[in-house]
């Protein structure tokens, strides 16, 4: 049982509790810059995929998870980063510059949309950002001079300080790109909840009535959170379409805002850590399938298709049993164990039993 | 006469629409809980149809296959609340949302296993016959769609309003705690509603299949019928008919005197002017809380 | 050293749609092509080589779809590449395949732009949705006297290059494009559309839109009376199940596609005889997509018989360059060269009578 | 002038007048109570004060400033601070996350500066933590600090409301029913409390209270209401022996 | 004296790992008004809605009427007879106010009786009888709170577990519903268990008495004699509340602690 004893604001305030905490995640990152000498090229290309879900996963955890506004239409906000990012480098503006003006642009316009959605909740908002999604692949096709319409666009190389990086190219060098966006947009992420922005995001979240009355002003917190989550997520299309090397209309589709939302969940809402865990599922558990398939041939039947679109199914199941193990998301259990051990040896056997829980209507607001 | 051509022909589509809004309006007006899952229930129940009466299949006869499909997604609506979605009772609602979008995946998994892949059509003793009056041609299917809609609706929401099992269901949905006090078995009121909502759907699914064809990726049309819910005001029933009808009106209208290239986003950009103007929906069911 | 090549295996990769909204294609495409790799491998394989077939499912999702290429190309290190699905998926791979000299075999797209520059390593089997449209609109037009031609189409890619190609075949007969219609692959009624077409005064249109939305299109037509508006789909549309649709629904549809249709050939040898293999194999009946999978597989076989022991990238284009054989399974005259890198160049128009497609056309 | 003016107030729900031709005014340092029967209109004054509604007719003036112009948030930033009956709390945060929501109006820094956790935003932090500090030095909180809301007993929720009003440094605090569901001791702390808000902070307080023992106990004037409208206004003593309001509302017994 | 219907026995509930009762033993004896009396947090709510069967309690017993209820879903326990009315206004919000009603009535069949059980709450109550089409959700706290009461006597229960029914009520308020609470117990035979921080009604109401401190029970005995208790007196009647500023930061120990 480790007890930290508390004799500073700082201590508080740091994003860390205490010299051990940071030094583990320290490790982590170390560990993060030197994969690409400890694992081939194949589980580099996956791990970076997995950071810039991660990303996308950041960006709307943002919003959803601590702003509490959900959103099934991120998306158009991936695809909306992504064209932005190669159209401005198409006129020669250096990666450098177009790669963050590409966010901002997305969060400028995120935050746009966000002026006529102030006024809605819950499933109504979740439906018109999906109708945005939905719309996002026909305004692609119908700004064909700027998109490339259907035909797409292909993503050149970029290059960072003289070196060209290229995702099938340069893989190790386009994995520490992304890595260190990522390392980036979680800095800023967590400075940002511990100032007062980001806590007035959480009061909107949990009470929009005594949020108003702190003298939060809701319509400007929902749209800097709409603003700020864009801008993450108009990074993670910018990557995203950097690691798919061509794109089109039907690259950013409906299916893929779905996957985002279902990531976060699953991660544990209103985490950042949420937002890396439900990325490891989302973005790897299907590889992992379709790699275990060689492993449990019987199953899968060995390179046939013997049962169709079977990893889908387990790829659903599987998802199905994480919610059921864990409403709360991975970091919900994740929290847990860490209790466990911290109160060793003075934990219970039921201690995480579920209790009897009881929902409220949300229809108030 | 060609705008009344496009009207009715909207109707009984947007009625279709309706069907499949009026199951997720159920499960949400009784439970909070959006089933994502809903169009796959359609889906599913359109395959259970077909694999009792069509002739490849099981054969048997129409009239017959009817109420047994109809029973049997009951029943299996039944049993996914019984052993997956009671399990979240009590969690927060974006977690079982998360699940049925999860279970969407692993019914249109079933689904193809079972049936394929290819479109399949039901065999049904409306296909091919019309009912012509002055002009206007309107297929059986499209009738029965509209009466067997307008009828379920009227009776679901004379269920929820007259009835006091209605009544505790809303009570469930508003405040689950306050329903056990009240003595009101909310666990079993939340399986009877996941049956009716599976029976409904499946209503809904031969309908569909009826009127076209149904492969195991045609629930993504709930998405939809999603959007129609929600512009009537998500739960309210009335709301949920409407909805489909507003939906299912606009688009033959705009196929026919919008351009090409802008008309196929017609419903959906009708949806964003809707919450725009009402945040709510038709039917607003969101109050302002007093403090 | 060529990856993918051991002296007892060459691996071919895939990627697939086996549960998305085109499993419909990928499913029995890649059935079949197992049925005949599992026959050449029990006889032994390919100069001592067991063919592996590596499949990797990406539900129609560009995500999915890079995963699975850098599974197949960065992992299991496959030799080339068998009918992937998917025209942005296709693309988006030849990013990765073509510094490699990957080849890309046979993908299940019609897009002219399965043979965009470097042309190198790309084989298609058929002609394009392009050509299709063309052949299929000129037809029509010439057959019935059509003058006026429209087109009811998905705004994708696929879409677009049906449009496109109708529009030109409607030049080269002669005719008109007069209106188009553009729609969602969740729309499910077309009156409005109909009406529209119907008050331009098409006679001919062109239908790229999934399977299910065609046999609803071709229904509601029916419904409405528009008797004398002639349909036509693509090899999109070309499938038995359209044919066989209850109450003849889809009686009178055509279909420009660049094989024929297995069922309607059912009597003649080489279609009867993998009826009945494919029926062994799988307990199942063969669609017409397994056929093009069997028949795709036996091609690449061929070709790396050709290409001999030593097997290699240049090799192995070298001996697809060299292929030219009559298919008597899809009914194709295939052949390529240095230059030529599309198999078979004939379309065929099939119409459905009696609930089977009767080829009416060749080109 | 007084620092918060009510002027002929009145405001309707459909066929119902929940606030009827309403006015009185509160001074700069006292503590004001609002009583009557349940439904009298005591909440909805505190909600039209906050901007919840808007009046049908009336006006609102707060120190100078006319409440009618600015949102609900504006009110804050003015120094209104207020607590609710029914215990509004961000409830999936800690009570010292609670607090420092309630330094919001304070917030000097932009969000570039938060982002990057400049050294001003940095300065700013441990500014609100101080204050917040202080206020749970006041009101005993330490031992929840860190604790989720979700699992507080209903009487500690009801000190952080007024904890959470107090760390926005208000003008005025507006308590509704503070001591509701609070024990005889815990009532008693929250008595001396309200004297120290008035006393030391120079804090005005405006309260809704039914328990009179508190009303009398800390207040200079209580306006008793009844169905929207004036029943009584005075000091606690003059109020509470008023027959109007021993008739509607403290019953003869007591 | 009569036998005990409810008969609780070393229970013990958790939130999570937090125990929020440590081993608790009463009983309730028919006819009987039982009173808890407690410090903020001290379980009593918990204690209540573990009788109820909204928390399950990890050990021991609760006995009614000679079954072992601990555990059940609480609409069975409604069933049994045992009906809890709340601490916090649980109200229908988007209900109307007669619809909510109609729902405390759940489990009864007996129109007529239901009927004349309405009109009964409407005469205790005459402004909900005034708002009976008005949403719930829109009534003022104490409205509310009225509401969740009347509600509960709709269930015409065999024993009824307040949480705190004055809170939020005008002291004419408390006085009227405390004399209804009477009534019913005398005329009725009511039994009840009654949590209140209005400690000098509830004890003047009750036969039976205790105290709860950090989710034990640390006290009880008969009302009449626990009025007569020092520390009761001090702590939980405010008798000794005259006294003057400089007394507030000196707390007396309580002596059970
Ligand atoms: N949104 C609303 N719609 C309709 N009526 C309302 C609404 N809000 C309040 N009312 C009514 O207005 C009246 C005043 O309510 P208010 O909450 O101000 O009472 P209160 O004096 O605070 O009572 P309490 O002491 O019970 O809290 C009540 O009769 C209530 O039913
Ligand atoms: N949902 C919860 N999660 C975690 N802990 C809880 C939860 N609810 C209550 N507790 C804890 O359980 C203990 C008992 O709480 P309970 O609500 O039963 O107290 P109470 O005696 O009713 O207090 P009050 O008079 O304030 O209503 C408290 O210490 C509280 O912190
Ligand atoms: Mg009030
Ligand atoms: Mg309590």
């Amino acid at each position: 049982m480790r007890i930290v004893f508390k004799t500073d604001y700082m201590q508080d305030i740091r994003p860390w509790k205490d010299g051990f905490q940071l030094s583990l995640y320290m490790l982590l990152l170390a560990l993060a810059v030197v994969a690409p000498f400890l694992l081939d090229t194949f589980y580099i290309g996956e791990l970076t995929n997995v950071l810039i879900w991660a990303i996308a996963g950041l960006g709307l955890m943002v919003l959803t998870g601590h702003t509490g506004q959900a959103s099934l239409g991120h998306a158009a906000f991936l695809a909306f980063g992504c064209y932005a990012n190669i159209i401005l480098i198409e006129q020669g503006i250096p990666f450098l510059i177009a790669f963050p003006v590409a966010g901002i642009l997305t969060g400028i316009v995120g935050a746009v949309i966000a002026i006529p959605a102030l006024r809605l909740h819950g499933v109504y908002l979740a439906i018109f950002t999906l109708a945005l999604s939905i719309l996002t692949d026909d305004l692609i096709v119908l700004s064909e001079p700027l998109t490339g319409g259907v035909a797409g666009k292909y993503a050149p190389p970029v290059g960072v300080f003289g070196l060209q990086i290229d995702r099938w190219g340069t893989p190790d060098l386009f994995y520490w790109l992304t890595l260190a966006v990522v390392v980036l947009v979680t800095l800023g992420y967590i400075n940002l909840l511990r100032t007062p922005l980001g806590r007035s995001f959480i009061a909107v979240r949990d009470s929009e009535v005594s949020a108003q009355a702190m003298g939060v002003d809701i319509a400007r917190t929902k749209t800097v959170s709409f603003g700020v989550s864009c801008m993450v997520t108009g990074w993670a299309g910018a990557l995203m379409g950097l690691y798919a090397v061509a794109f089109n209309n039907e690259t950013f589709s409906v299916v893929i805002s779905i996957q985002l939302l279902m990531m976060i969940v699953i991660g544990g809402l209103g985490s950042i850590h949420g937002a890396f865990f439900g990325a490891v599922v989302i973005g790897f558990l299907p590889q992992f399938l379709s790699i275990s398939k060689e492993y449990v041939g019987a199953v899968f039947g060995g390179g046939s298709v013997a049962i169709p679109g079977l990893e889908f199914g387990i790829f659903g199941m599987i998802l199905i049993l994480f919610i059921l193990f864990e409403p709360m998301g991975i970091y919900g259990r994740w929290l847990k164990i860490r209790t466990y051990f911290e109160l060793f040896p003075f934990y219970r056997k039921d201690m995480f039993k579920r209790q009897k829980s009881y929902l409220k209507t949300e229809r108030l607001r | 006469m060609e705008n009344l051509q496009l009207l009715i022909s909207g109707l009984a589509n947007g009625c279709v629409y309706g069907l499949i809004a009026l199951g997720f309006v159920l499960i949400y007006k009784a439970t909070e809980a959006v089933n994502f899952a809903q169009g796959d229930f359609m889906m599913l129940g359109a395959f259970v149809t077909i694999g009792l009466t069509n002739t490849e299949y099981m054969d048997l006869p129409f009239w017959v296959a009817l109420p047994i499909s109809i029973g049997l997604m009951a029943v299996l609506g039944y049993l996914l609340d019984r052993f997956v979605i009671r399990q979240m009772f009590g969690e927060s609602q974006t977690a079982v949302v998360i699940l049925t979008i999860a279970l969407g995946f692993v019914i249109r998994f079933i689904a193809g296993l079972i049936w394929g892949h290819e479109p399949q059509t039901l065999q049904n003793p409306l296909a091919g016959r019309d009912v012509t009056f002055g002009g206007l041609v309107l297929g059986m299917e499209d009738v029965a769609v509209i009466i067997v809609t307008v009828l379920l609706t009227a009776a679901l929401f004379a269920f929820f309003s007259r009835t006091k099992l209605g009544l505790a269901m809303q009570a469930s949905s508003q405040n689950q705690l306050a329903a056990y006090y009240m003595g009101i078995p909310v666990k079993r009121v939340q399986g009877f509603i996941w049956a009716l909502a599976g029976a409904v759907a499946c209503i809904a699914g031969i309908l569909f299949a009826a009127k076209g064809a149904v492969d195991p990726n045609t629930g993504l049309m709930g998405i939809k019928a999603f959007a129609a819910a929600v512009i009537g005001g998500f739960g309210s029933l009335p709301g949920a008919l409407m909805g489909g009808l507003i939906v299912g009106v606009i688009e033959p209208f705009a196929s026919r005197y919008i351009a090409a290239g802008y008309s196929q986003v017609a419903p959906y950009a009708l949806l964003l002017a809707v919450l725009i103007f009402r945040p709510h929906g038709l039917f607003s069911q969101v109050r302002v809380k007093k403090v | 050293e060529t990856q993918g090549v051991t002296d007892t295996e060459v691996l071919i990769g895939s990627v697939n749609d086996l549960s998305g909204i085109f499993a419909a294609v990928g499913v029995p495409a890649v059935k079949g092509a197992n049925v005949y790799f599992d026959k050449v491998n029990a006889e032994g394989g390919v100069h001592g080589r067991q063919i592996r077939y590596i499949v990797e499912d990406n539900g129609y999702q560009m995500p999915r779809a890079m995963q699975g290429y850098n599974k197949l190309l960065n992992r299991d290190k496959v030799f080339a590449m068998y009918q992937s699905l998917g025209t942005p998926m296709n693309i988006a791979g030849f990013k990765l395949l073509d510094p490699k000299g990957i080849p890309n075999v046979a993908p299940l797209s019609a897009a002219r732009q399965m043979l965009m520059e470097p042309v190198n390593n790309k084989f298609t089997s058929f002609s394009s949705y392009y050509d299709q449209a063309i052949v299929g609109t000129k037809y029509l037009v010439e057959q019935f006297g059509g003058e006026q031609v429209c087109s009811m189409y998905l705004p994708t890619d696929f879409g677009k290059e049906i449009l496109e190609g109708t529009m030109e075949g409607a030049k080269e007969a002669g005719a008109e494009f007069v209106a188009e219609t553009t729609h969602k692959p969740d729309e499910t009624d077309f009156v409005g559309s109909l009406s529209k077409l119907n008050e331009e005064g098409c006679d001919v249109v062109s239908i790229a839109l999934g399977v299910r939305q065609a046999i609803t299109i071709v229904g509601t037509a029916k419904k409405m009376g528009l008797n004398d508006m002639k349909f036509l789909g693509t090899s999109a549309s070309f499938l038995t199940v359209v044919a066989q649709v209850p109450g003849g629904v889809t009686e009178g549809f055509y279909a420009a596609a660049s094989w024929q249709d297995l069922w309607a050939r059912a009597e003649e040898p080489a279609p009867k005889a993998f009826i009945e293999e494919y029926k062994a194999a799988t307990g199942e009946d063969p669609v017409g997509f397994a056929m093009l999978g069997y028949a795709g597989a036996k091609m690449l076989v061929m070709a790396l018989e050709k290409a001999g022991p030593d097997l290699t990238h240049e090799s192995f284009i070298a001996a697809m360059e060299s292929l030219e054989y009559q298919d008597d399974l899809v009914g194709n005259y295939m052949t390529y060269g240095p230059d030529d890198h599309q198999g078979a160049d004939s379309v065929y128009v099939s119409i459905v009578e009696n609930g089977m497609w009767k080829k009416v056309h060749e080109e | 002038m007084s620092l918060l003016e009510i002027e002929n107030v009145t405001l309707k729900f459909g066929g119902l007048t929940a606030v009827d031709n309403l006015s009185f005014s509160v001074e700069e340092g006292e503590v004001f109570a609002i009583v009557g029967p349940n439904g009298a209109g005591k909440s909805t004054v505190f909600n039209l004060i906050s901007r919840f509604y808007d009046p049908y007719a009336g006006a609102i003036r707060f120190d100078g400033h006319d409440l009618l112009q600015v949102k609900p948030s504006g009110v804050a930033a003015y120094g209104v601070a207020r607590t609710f009956q029914n215990i509004e709390l961000f409830e999936h945060a800690t009570v010292l996350q609670n607090l420092l929501v309630g330094r919001h109006r304070h917030r000097r820094t932009n969000i570039l500066s938060e982002i990057f956790f400049a050294p001003s935003a940095k300065r700013q932090e441990i500014e609100n933590r101080e204050k917040v500090e202080e206020v749970i030095d006041f009101l005993d909180l330490q031992a929840y600090r860190d604790k989720m809301i979700a699992g507080l007993p209903y009487g500690v929720r009801k000190v952080v409301e007024v904890a959470r009003a107090l760390s926005t440094d208000p003008k005025l605090l507006l308590l509704d029913e503070p001591a509701s569901g609070l024990s005889v001791e815990e009532t008693t702390d929250m008595r001396w409390w309200i004297d120290d808000i008035r006393r030391q902070m120079g804090i005005t307080v405006l309260m809704v209270e039914h328990d009179m023992g508190l009303v009398s106990g800390v207040s200079d004037r209580v306006l008793a209401m009844a169905d929207g409208a004036k029943l009584a206004m005075g000091t606690p003593a003059e109020v509470q022996s008023h027959p109007d309001v021993i008739e509607a509302y403290l019953g003869h017994a007591a | 004296m009569s036998e005990a219907v409810l008969k609780i026995r070393n229970i013990e509930s958790f939130y999570g790992p937090i125990m929020a009762i440590r081993g608790v033993s009463l009983d309730v004896r028919q006819g009987q008004v039982v009173s808890i009396l407690g410090a903020n947090g001290a379980g009593k709510t918990t204690l209540m809605k573990t009788v109820s069967g909204v928390m399950d309690p990890e050990k021991g017993t609760i006995e009614f009427e000679g079954e072992q209820i601990q555990g059940m879903e609480p609409h069975t326990i409604v069933n049994r007879g045992i009906v809890h009315i709340p601490e916090g206004r649980e109200v229908f919000p988007l209900l109307t106010v007669n619809e909510n009603l109609s729902l405390g009535a759940y489990t009864l069949k007996d129109k007529a009786q239901i009927e004349r059980d309405r009109e009964l709450v409407f005469s205790y109550f005459p402004i909900l009888k005034e708002r009976r089409n008005q949403e719930a959700g829109t009534l003022s706290g104490g409205q509310q709170q009225m509401l969740a009461i009347g509600r509960g006597l709709m269930a015409n229960p065999r024993i009824m577990l307040l949480d705190e029914p004055s809170l939020g009520l005008s002291p004419l308020l408390v006085q009227e519903i405390f004399g209804i609470l009477r009534r019913l117990n005398e005329e009725q035979n009511m039994t009840m268990m009654l949590v209140e921080q209005n400690a000098s009604a509830a004890l003047e109401l009750a036969h039976h008495g205790y105290v709860m401190e950090v989710g034990r029970i640390v006290m009880d005995g008969p009302a009449s004699e626990l009025m007569e208790s020092e520390d009761i007196q001090n702590f939980y009647l405010g008798v000794q509340e005259e006294g003057v500023r400089e007394n507030r930061r000196w707390k007396r120990k309580k002596t059970w602690r």
